[in-house]
């Protein structure tokens, strides 16, 4: 395919998608007499409408994209890891017990020591399912699926008892939630009159970070072999066990830090219910963004618009809130359907043939010598997979859960 | 009158049959009572922290009156948002304290109907054994669950109550299995709050034919269809609240007040189940009615805070 | 103390139904190459439509009917969903777990959007009623905690050795996990991957629909917006645990809610720590026994979670 | 119902593209019947996939079918087998963790009932098969119990268990040893009494004994068509890769230098628990290379994983250059100066999804060479990559290409490249030409004897007897864990060789 075909066909196929998730849409809209039109019109245009909109879809953006990114790292290291809302949970518990136990320290050294706090706490969450892996061979899915269940119980015992507002008890409101944070453990609003917060600085350095890590560093190099093939990996001298407890330390560090920072930026208190859907979405974000950090980013702000939008509906087009997760899934499941159309050379190769045909043009020839001829993974790769790797492989983790 | 424009913001749903229906429902009797040309509505429900920011936020801009965030845990938001419009009033609760001068708080004393309803429980048990199916030892629950114990221990002191959690809000099934949990263990009576209370209602209703009681909290459970295992109930009326901040608000007073919800303003409804029989003895219509009016009155204060279970 | 010991099997064991049923359904998926993260979604939509029947037919249908309306419509709405997921990762060869992801959203949110707009309020309805065997119920102690229960409890636990039978006896068993193992071999042995797939699928749907309907058909007698509550998820989980076995998921899912029976009791029976940590219990023993247990390397599909192209090379 | 018997098979102007790929270009060939055709040509000239196009598992893009002058269209193996055609494929089509009757019962549609399979009849099949054809094969193992040989001889008998009355065999002697080799001839040759064969090898000498016609592919293309008769063994490998090919040999007898790698008294358990070695001792000099013969199986895996810290002994000692070496990390192996080809080299060798570049420097990327403070060097890196491309032609587009696109010789370019350029002091190499054709042959033998001639220390494991043949100094046998003998390689012959390696010990 020439480029302006390549485009047109990417193009299409996209369309396509999401055609077909409106459609599934509305489908359940229709049934309960729901105007499809205007539902989809809020949730198309309606953030993008202001200022407002716009700094909130990034404010979404900002968790979404420091989970995805440490669910990145997990995924390349040839873990599945599930148990990024637990570990956001750990991640704000510990960044919270350090504000509040060092009120008096100046911002700069109250900020970032507990905002690594924040990442330690959800790095030790992770760290648990890494070890259970490395060394017990617990699988992955079922430790970080239970390790969640128990982070929030932990999370509801320590903001109910020893972290809880005092005031809260002498109000006798008993709410489970800790202290107004010390202004010192805040990061700042970086648009006046939104909640547009200084996290966004953090997950853009962070993703450049992630990149270089995994792809500029020996230790990247290490975990991403470790990922890909940890027969050769281990026969190259890396102790593949090892990386995997990192990787997953790591992968928690971030969802912890991203608690952390949805905490510092946006509540300014560790309530309940931070955590919720951050997780999940977070992997859709990741693996929307190709496991790559120059995907991620674009994939998190997408996602922000569309669960803004979608939440929005309720409001201005007076659907139920539930519709929001009928949308976000109905998308989710075309858009990946689609996605083999933009990046499996197999399919492009038939689908490109059949057009040749369809418009009797030639064929379009193949060079002589077979050799010379095995794909370039950099052609291989799609818009939604930046890859260093060869997409077309089975081995990819990504594509393997 | 000027129209009033009131939004509400719920993290769980509007028909969850506990503390996110008890404010609809309040809000829409409000809108019935003023009439639908006074009092215009509208809500926002499965709503994360995040997500309440951007919609409270929506509200105010888009000319809202009154923008109720129903929970406890929305206080950071709206004390936020209430200095960028001054000229909306926010309200949000549980909570007790006194709020910048255009918030309104307010406080179910929900011990009150807990101790109505240990009285009652206390005096029906034959077993001697009675079950709280808790959601989470916060908030208003864990006052009535300690209203409950006073109340029980006032007529029965010998009774033992028997406190479980389930941990969540929201598992009905859990609730469910903890109620069967508390009947296996001999408990003839069980009450519970929050929205799970429905399954473990649901759980005690299956004992169709014996001896198990409900005593009731949050909503009229009386009217449900297992309401024939429902001694008694009591709701939340929000309305009170509700007809507060919008009078107010026509007075000119934007906020800064905390307005109870309590026996004595009305902003709990407390109902017998007639169609129950013999197990609601006249005696027991008494002792309840006693403590109702003396908590009325105000001549009983409850002191639940120390007790511990 | 026996007393309190047999309260916890009494009740753990039909707690487990839930989790049994869609494991069951789930390791299907799986020995097929198919992972499936939507079960929780397919439970949802399956307790609702298994709702819907006894609710809106109450007068006009005996109540045993309209639950058999139900239950078998939750299975071919579940079976449905699996086919649409099918779809997704067999045909169009998604990644399976966004794809599961996505179908969980799907599922729950379609089951949650059509209850607001059809019903509209958490209710109840009379649901399936306890069935004691005769005679059998009558023994001591094995009697109530085995023989004492709706029908649905008793369904499930004939499941596993029918789904034993099934996976290792019958020749579809034999297709699905030389489909989830070496799909190229099967191929080339003229098994068509893809409709081995579609099928497993179709029945793990069917099954986590069941799994759905006793939710609320039979658990809680209700439905309400978040009733599967991360039961579907667990539920996945349980199947590595079970080492996609029949008998291994009956353990793990009993297991889980013995533990989760015994947690309760505990806390009933008046306990002095905070009551976090009962709850957490069944999460926790999972993971430690699982941590303790030996290993066995040949159990697993290998090819779990790959798409098979039968030109492509892996 | 049995199908018509085949009388004459024909493929007419069969072309096949993959992505990037002109695999089959119109190729023709005619099978007649009760006759063996042998298809040759080097790796990657389209021999499987116009095999997998017979078999109904590949589409042919264009061309078609003839079965006795009749168009057939095959959808899938099914069809095929409908024909009375079979096939044993490069890669065995066994499932693992099922047992050989089950394998077997999932082809043998007949048997799949609505209430269950009927394993016993499946069962008596497989004995009457395996009995007619001295075949045997434990029909209640699991195909991961069984030895290379074993699945072998599965993989034949399930396909004559579909009744099979036209064979397609696919590299089937790549993986097995020289007796079973030449047992399978012998019985391919009689069974062409009944059956239509087409017969894949690298290996000329077998098709010479087996052959009756012989056919070359080149880059999809037939080139050669004839009778295996009228040709030599050398004129067939010239055609096949377009030159004169000289598989080296080593001309024993320029003195050795020190021992430089020692083994002593290893003893090491297997994955299943028992003795895989068992009191294995062996010296390897510099400038020597000391081949290690035995049927595979016989603990060569755990010789080799042993060597290279990947298995822990439980005795013994491993000396290189007089350093400790025994239960180390592979780390620590690898910093000492050992070299290792493994077996298995799509998994081990390369990490697939990995481009080559990187591959190449899959073990020294920590090293002060490719990285600085923890950066990787990318430029050191990449001029690495395209100067070990030119050394050891490795034929690929660009080195940022994924390793595992690559075919079966150029992944063990890249590994052979990597090892050597590291200059080991040591090397093991487990079956470094298995499933290569002969140029790729060539180039490793040539590789091997160039690094003997630069003093290193290499341990050859291979079955091939002709390789060990050609490039050993010493020839050790392995048997059952143990070293039976040593001998000189001047000295060895096949017969004798072949007798040790199946345990004789004569005299
Ligand atoms: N599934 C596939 N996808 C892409 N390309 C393929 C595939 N199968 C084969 N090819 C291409 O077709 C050509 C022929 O491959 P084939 O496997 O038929 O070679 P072969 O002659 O069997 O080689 P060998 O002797 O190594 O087995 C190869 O060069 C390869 O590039
Ligand atoms: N996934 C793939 N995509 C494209 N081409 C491939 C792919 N896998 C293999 N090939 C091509 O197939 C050809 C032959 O591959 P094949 O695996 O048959 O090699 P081989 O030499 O036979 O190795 P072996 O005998 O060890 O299997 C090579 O030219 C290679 O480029
Ligand atoms: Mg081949
Ligand atoms: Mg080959």
């Amino acid at each position: 395919m020439n480029r302006a075909a390549k485009v047109a066909y990417g193009g299409f196929v996209v369309a396509a998608a999401i055609f077909a998730a409106m459609f599934v849409g509305a489908l359940v809209m229709m049934a309960i007499g729901a105007d499809v039109f205007r539902t989809y019109w809020v949730i198309l245009t309606e953030p993008l409408q202001d200022l407002f909109g716009v700094t909130e879809i990034l404010v979404r953006a900002i968790p979404l994209s420091l989970v995805a990114l440490g669910i990145a790292i997990a995924f390349r290291s040839g873990i599945l890891n599930i148990g990024a809302e637990g570990q956001m949970l750990m991640g704000i518990l510990a960044y919270a017990a350090t504000a509040i136990a060092l009120p008096g320290l100046p911002k700069f050294i109250l900020l970032p020591l507990s905002l690594l706090a924040g990442a330690a706490g959800g790095a030790l969450w992770g760290g648990i399912a890494g070890f259970l892996k490395a060394r017990l061979q617990v699988n992955e899915i079922l430790s970080t699926v239970m390790l969640n269940y128990i982070a929030a119980q932990f999370y509801t015992f320590l903001l109910r008892g020893p972290l809880m507002d005092p005031g809260e008890l002498v109000t006798g409101t008993g709410t489970p939630q800790t202290i107004r944070l010390p202004k010192g453990a805040w990061l700042d609003r970086l648009v006046e009159g939104t909640r547009l917060h200084a996290g966004l600085v953090i997950a853009l350095a962070l993703a450049v970070a992630v990149f270089f890590l995994l792809w500029r560093t020996t230790v990247g190099f290490r975990m991403r072999a470790a990922g890909a093939e940890a027969k050769a990996a281990r026969y190259a001298g890396i102790g593949v066990e090892r990386y995997l407890i990192i990787a997953m330390l790591l992968s928690g560090a971030f969802a912890g830090l991203a608690g952390a920072v949805e905490v510092a930026g946006v509540h300014r208190r560790a309530i309940e219910g931070i955590s919720g859907g951050y997780g999940f979405t977070g992997i859709v974000v990741a693996l929307f963004g190709g496991l790559h950090p120059a995907g991620i980013i674009p994939a998190s702000a997408v996602f922000g618009l569309l669960l803004l939008g979608a939440d929005m509906t309720q409001r201005s087009a007076n659907v139920p809130a539930n519709m929001v997760l009928v949308l976000q899934g109905a998308i989710i499941l075309s858009i990946v359907a689609a996605r083999q159309f933009m990046n499996n050379p197999y399919v492009q190769d038939k689908v490109t043939r059949r057009f040749a045909k369809w418009f009797g043009k030639r064929v379009p020839t193949v060079p002589e010598a077979a050799e010379a001829a095995c794909p370039d993974p950099a052609d291989v790769a799609g818009p939604c997979t930046a890859g260093e790797d060869g997409q077309g492989d089975g081995k990819n983790p990504a594509e393997g859960r | 009158k000027a129209k009033v424009r009131i939004a509400l913001i719920i993290e769980s749903t509007v028909d969850d049959k506990g503390w996110g229906q008890a404010m609809h429902d309040a809000i829409m009797a409000v809108q019935k009572k003023y009439g639908a040309a006074l009092v215009e509505y509208n809500y926002s429900e499965k709503m994360k922290p995040v997500d309440a920011g951007s919609a409270a936020r929506q509200y105010a801009s888009r000319g809202f009156d009154i923008v109720i965030a129903h929970g406890a845990q929305f206080k950071n938001l709206v004390l936020e948002l209430c200095e960028e419009f001054p000229k909306t009033t926010f309200s949000f609760g549980t909570n007790a304290e006194i709020g910048p001068k255009n918030v309104f708080t307010y406080m179910p004393m929900s011990e009150e109907t807990g101790y109505v309803n240990g009285i009652i429980a206390g005096m029906v048990t034959k077993t001697n054994v009675i079950g709280i199916v808790g959601p989470v030892d916060a908030g208003d629950s864990a006052r009535f669950n300690r209203g409950f114990i006073l109340g029980v221990k006032a007529v029965n002191p010998k009774a033992d109550i028997k406190v479980a959690f389930t941990g969540s809000f929201a598992d009905y099934v859990k609730a469910a299995e903890l109620a069967h949990t508390q009947v296996k263990a001999n408990a003839d009576v069980l009450t519970g709050a929050a929205q799970q209370a429905t399954g473990a209602l649901r759980a005690v209703a299956e004992y169709k034919d014996k001896p198990i009681w409900w005593v009731g909290q949050d909503t009229l459970q009386i009217t449900m269809p297992e309401g024939f295992k429902v001694i008694a109930a009591a709701s939340y009326d929000y309305s009170a609240v509700i007809e507060v901040m919008i009078d107010k608000r026509q007075a000119g007073v934007l906020g800064g007040e905390s307005i109870p919800l309590s026996f004595t303003n009305k902003g709990f409804v407390f109902k017998y189940n007639d169609k129950v029989g013999a197990v609601l003895t006249a005696a027991i219509r008494k002792a309840a009615d006693k403590a109702l009016a003396d908590i009325t009155t105000g001549k009983l204060k409850i002191d639940w805070a120390p007790v511990k279970y | 103390m026996v007393n309190f010991l047999t309260n916890i099997l009494i009740l753990g064991v039909p707690f487990s139904v839930a989790l049994l049923l869609a494991g069951l359904g789930e390791m299907f998926n799986q020995r097929a190459g198919v992972f499936n993260l939507g079960c929780e979604g397919i439970m949802a939509m399956g307790a609702f439509l298994a709702f819907m029947p006894p609710y809106f037919l109450a007068g006009s249908m005996p109540a045993g009917m309209a639950n058999l309306v139900g239950i078998l419509v939750a299975m071919a709405a579940g079976a449905l969903m699996g086919l649409v997921f099918a779809l997704v990762t067999v045909t169009f060869r998604a990644p399976q777990g966004i794809a599961g992801i996505g179908l969980h959203m799907l599922g729950w949110g379609t089951a949650g959007t059509l209850f607001r707009h059809f019903v509209g309020g958490v209710t109840g309805v009379p649901g399936i009623q306890t069935l004691p065997i005769p005679f059998l119920s009558g023994i001591p102690f094995l009697g109530p905690v085995l023989f004492n229960h709706n029908p649905l409890v008793y369904l499930a636990f004939l499941l596993v050795p029918a789904a034993w039978y099934l996976l290792f006896k019958t020749p579809w068993g034999l297709k699905v996990r030389s489909v989830g193992t070496y799909p190229r071999a099967a191929d080339t042995m003229g098994i068509n991957v893809n409709r081995v797939r579609y099928q497993a699928l179709a029945l793990g749907g069917a099954m986590a629909g069941l799994a759905g309907a006793y939710l609320s058909l039979a658990q809680a007698k209700m439905f309400a917006d978040d009733l599967v509550a991360g039961r579907g998820f667990i539920a996945v989980a349980l199947v590595y645990f079970g080492r996609w076995h029949p008998v291994g998921i009956l353990g793990g899912a009993l297991l889980f809610s013995l533990a989760q029976s015994l947690q309760l009791s505990i806390q009933v029976a008046g306990i002095d720590f905070p009551y976090e940590f009962a709850v957490m219990l069944p999460y926790v023993l999972v993971i430690v026994v699982l941590a303790l247990s030996g290993k066995s390397k040949m159990a697993s599909p290998t090819d779990l979670g790959k798409p098979y192209n039968r030109e492509q090379r892996v | 119902m049995r199908p018509e018997p085949i009388r004459t098979l024909e493929l007419r102007g069969i072309t096949k593209r993959f992505p990037g790929v002109l695999a089959c270009d119109g190729i023709n060939l005619d099978v007649p019947e009760h006759s063996v055709l042998a298809l040759v040509g080097e790796n990657g000239a389209g021999k499987t996939t116009l095999m997998n196009i017979l078999m109904g598992l590949y589409q042919p893009d264009e061309g078609s079918i003839l079965l006795n002058g009749r168009d057939v269209k095959f959808r899938s193996p099914n069809d095929a087998f409908g024909h009375g055609i079979g096939m044993v494929h490069q890669h065995f089509m066994l499932v693992p963790n099922m047992t050989v009757v089950e394998n077997i019962a999932l082809g043998m549609k007949e048997t799949h009932k609505t209430f269950g399979l009927d394993l016993k009849q499946v069962r008596r099949r497989i004995l009457e098969i395996s009995e007619r054809h001295e075949l045997p094969v434990q029909p209640d193992a699991f195909v991961w119990q069984l030895s290379v040989g074993e699945q072998q001889r599965v993989e034949l008998v399930k396909t004559l268990c579909l009744g099979a009355r036209f064979l397609i065999l696919d590299e089937p002697t790549s993986e097995l040893t020289p007796q079973e080799t030449d047992e399978l001839i012998v019985l391919l040759k009689k069974m062409s009494d009944e059956l239509s064969i087409i017969f894949i090898s690298h290996k000329l000498h077998e098709v010479k004994a087996l052959s009756d016609t012989v056919s070359i592919l080149r880059h999809g293309r037939m080139v050669f068509r004839g009778n295996t008769a009228d040709h030599s063994s050398s004129d067939l490998a010239a055609l096949m890769t377009g030159h004169e090919v000289n598989l080296p040999r080593n001309e024993c007898g320029d003195g050795c230098g020190d021992v430089l790698l020692e083994i002593r008294d290893l003893r090491v358990r297997s994955d299943r628990g028992y003795m895989a070695l068992d009191g294995v001792s062996l010296d390897v000099r510099a400038g020597e290379i000391l081949g290690v013969a035995g049927v595979s199986g016989n603990g060569q895996r755990e010789l080799a994983d042993t060597l290279n810290g990947l298995r822990r002994a439980e005795s013994g000692t491993v000396l290189l250059g007089g350093k400790q070496l025994l239960n180390r990390s592979p780390r620590d192996v690898i910093d000492s100066g050992m070299g290792y080809i493994p077996e298995d080299r799509n998994t081990e060798g390369i990490v697939p999804s990995f481009s080559i570049k990187e591959n190449l420097v899959l073990k020294d990327f920590a090293a002060g060479t490719f990285s600085a403070l923890s950066f990787l060097r990318l430029g050191t890196i990449r001029r690495n990559a395209d100067n070990l491309k030119k050394r050891f032609d490795i034929r690929c587009p660009s080195t940022d290409t994924a390793a595992g696109s690559l075919s079966g010789g150029n992944i063990q370019k890249v590994i052979l490249a990597r090892e050597l350029a590291r200059g080991p002091k040591a090397l093991v190499a487990v079956y470094p030409t298995r499933g290569l054709d002969m140029g790729a042959e060539e180039f490793i033998h040539n590789q091997l004897l160039e690094r003997r001639r630069e003093g290193v220390a290499i341990l050859l494991i291979s079955e091939e007897l002709e390789e060990i043949m050609n490039l050993s100094d010493r020839i050790a046998v392995i048997y059952k864990g143990r070293i039976l003998k040593i001998i000189p390689g001047g000295e060895a012959t096949k017969k004798g060789l072949g007798m040790l390696m199946a345990g004789v010990m004569d005299e």
